[in-house]
């Protein structure tokens, strides 16, 4: 595998967007022609194993494999028609009475990572994921609240005072956590 | 007792940090010599820091076997095989700790330097927009989770150790002062708290701080006879 | 590329997270001995491409491959905080050479109660700990791996040899810290 090829792969792993020709030769700094060529090369090699590349006209993005897509939806299913886990709801709790929320103050609170968790709320549509200035925050869809009996997180329970103890709590840098006793 | 090795603010993690410093200070190997030799170094550690000194009983515990160690180099032969084993243990463990620093270092350098890359947190592949809650999400219910978010948290800061309480060397030292003020002399055996190995340390180092200031002196008439202290 | 070897691949690329040996098999339909084998073809057939499996003793997950490390930071959106306080790179390494580890070994080994430490390298997701037939261990979690730029803990800076001494020098007769947490 090239290495133009291996690094584009990389990228579109990384971003698990659609992503323009433009963009990524840009980003690669190589021209479009040389971007388009490598995502050929990609398509075929990726042929045979569990990913694919997916090209429209202008953009391109790695997906599952067509190969293992009653699998994959076999997985789907079964991950978003449950109930919320333990886990889950308490990720989705934070996000409430936070959003919108960085996820290392999430993860500091939880005292675990929460990578999973979230993805896992954003697949049932619950969470979504916005990034302004670099820096992405978690809030609850329009459908969550929705769903939740609210308009708006103000008309959470005990919203104010829980919100303030959490915040005074979610200071990722906490220092009396290094202190050896 | 005068060494070069003054420390103001100390910063060392625990008792094996401070020694393993005191024999790299002097470069010395980790050996049950170099362990005699800095013996007074680390009594005077412990003594000029006792106040900031958090876990008292590790530092003294620690103590307690360099006096092992100084024994040894002055009297092999009266050693126990317990109390070898004792001195051996104490060096491998600084041995160890040694290396855990030395990588914890070499980790620390390569730490985020070439990170491998998880992928964004997105929705999956599939462009078609789903709304699965499940059935038991309820504002309640986030209002629960919070609220026990809320509960965990300050517990979790507060330290739980629940070591033996250890009399402190401050408090020992005024305790001799006391004594010495009011006799003339009483001997090591009687004003030793108790049996207990570390009360023994404390109170020697104790009569070790009050001699060099000359508050009383000491006497030993034989090897192994009690030691008598004198108020000046 | 074998079936089952592109099946999990999907999946891990699915699921975006780490998933146990156990988990795989059963959602695979396979045994644990067939999905370790895919696993280690998986990991060597990713060698030149742009991604890399991260491995535990029990679990694998998908990252962006050391080849592109400097590439993808240069896009990245989150910082990593890259700090690590002298307290949390012994503990690191404590449970690095000797995972899976007790805390009573990683105190006996520091000199001191390794409580609190232990709990923020845990909110940093560095290490996890793990509780089996009433034992609790320490290790790296995938996320510290990828962090150290490693895909498998035997790629620590001087692995065997750090860890048979560690192993000669630090066996503890005696519990010296007993804090349950």
């Amino acid at each position: 595998m090239n290495q133009l090829t291996a690094k584009i792969e990389s990228l579109l792993f990384y971003t698990q967007e659609a992503m323009s020709v433009k963009e990524i030769a840009k980003l690669c700094g190589e021209s479009a022609g040389e971007v388009e060529t490598a995502l050929a090369k990609l398509k075929e090699k990726l042929a045979e194993s569990g990913l694919a590349l997916v090209t429209t006209d202008k953009s391109a993005q790695l997906v599952t494999s067509p190969n293992f897509s009653d699998f994959i939806s076999e997985i789907r299913e079964e991950e978003i028609n449950t109930d919320l886990t333990e886990a889950q709801s308490e990720a989705l709790a934070t996000v409430a009475y936070l959003a919108p929320v960085q996820k290392v103050r999430i993860d500091f609170i939880r005292g675990v990572n929460s990578r999973a968790v979230l993805r896992n709320l954003s697949v049932r549509g619950l969470v979504s994921r916005r990034t302004a200035d670099g820096v992405s925050t978690y809030d609850l869809t329009p459908e969550a609240l929705a769903h939740l009996g609210i308009t708006e997180k103000k008309e959470l329970p005990d919203y104010e005072e829980t919100r303030e103890k959490l915040e005074a709590f979610s200071e990722p840098e906490e220092p009396s956590l290094e202190v050896e006793e | 007792m005068k060494t070069d090795f003054v420390v103001q603010t100390p910063n060392f993690e625990g008792p094996l940090d401070a020694l393993l410093s005191l024999i790299e200070k002097r470069k010395l190997y980790i050996n049950d010599i170099s362990l005699a030799k800095v013996t007074a170094d680390y009594i005077q550690f412990i003594a000029n820091n006792d106040e900031s000194i958090t876990n008292k009983a590790e530092f003294l515990t620690i103590a307690s076997t360099l006096v092992l160690a100084k024994s040894k180099s002055l009297l092999p032969e009266m050693m126990t095989m317990e109390e070898e084993e004792e001195i051996s243990e104490l060096e491998d463990r600084l041995r160890a700790f040694q290396l855990i620093k030395e990588q914890g270092g070499v980790l620390a350098g390569i730490f985020g330097k070439q990170p491998l890359f998880f992928p964004q947190v997105t929705k999956s592949q599939t462009t078609e927009s789903v709304f699965a809650p499940g059935t038991t999400l309820t504002k309640t219910l986030l209002a629960e989770k919070a609220q026990a978010a809320i509960v965990v948290l300050p517990e979790d800061t507060l330290p739980t150790a629940n070591i033996e309480k250890i009399v402190s060397l401050e408090e020992e030292i005024e305790r001799l002062e006391r004594r010495c003020r009011k006799v003339a002399s009483l001997s090591f055996s009687s004003a030793v708290r108790s049996g207990n190995r570390q009360d023994k340390v404390v109170l020697f180092i104790a009569i070790l701080e009050l001699s060099k200031t000359g508050i009383i002196r000491l006497e030993q008439s034989s090897m192994f006879s009690d030691i008598m202290i004198y108020s000046q």
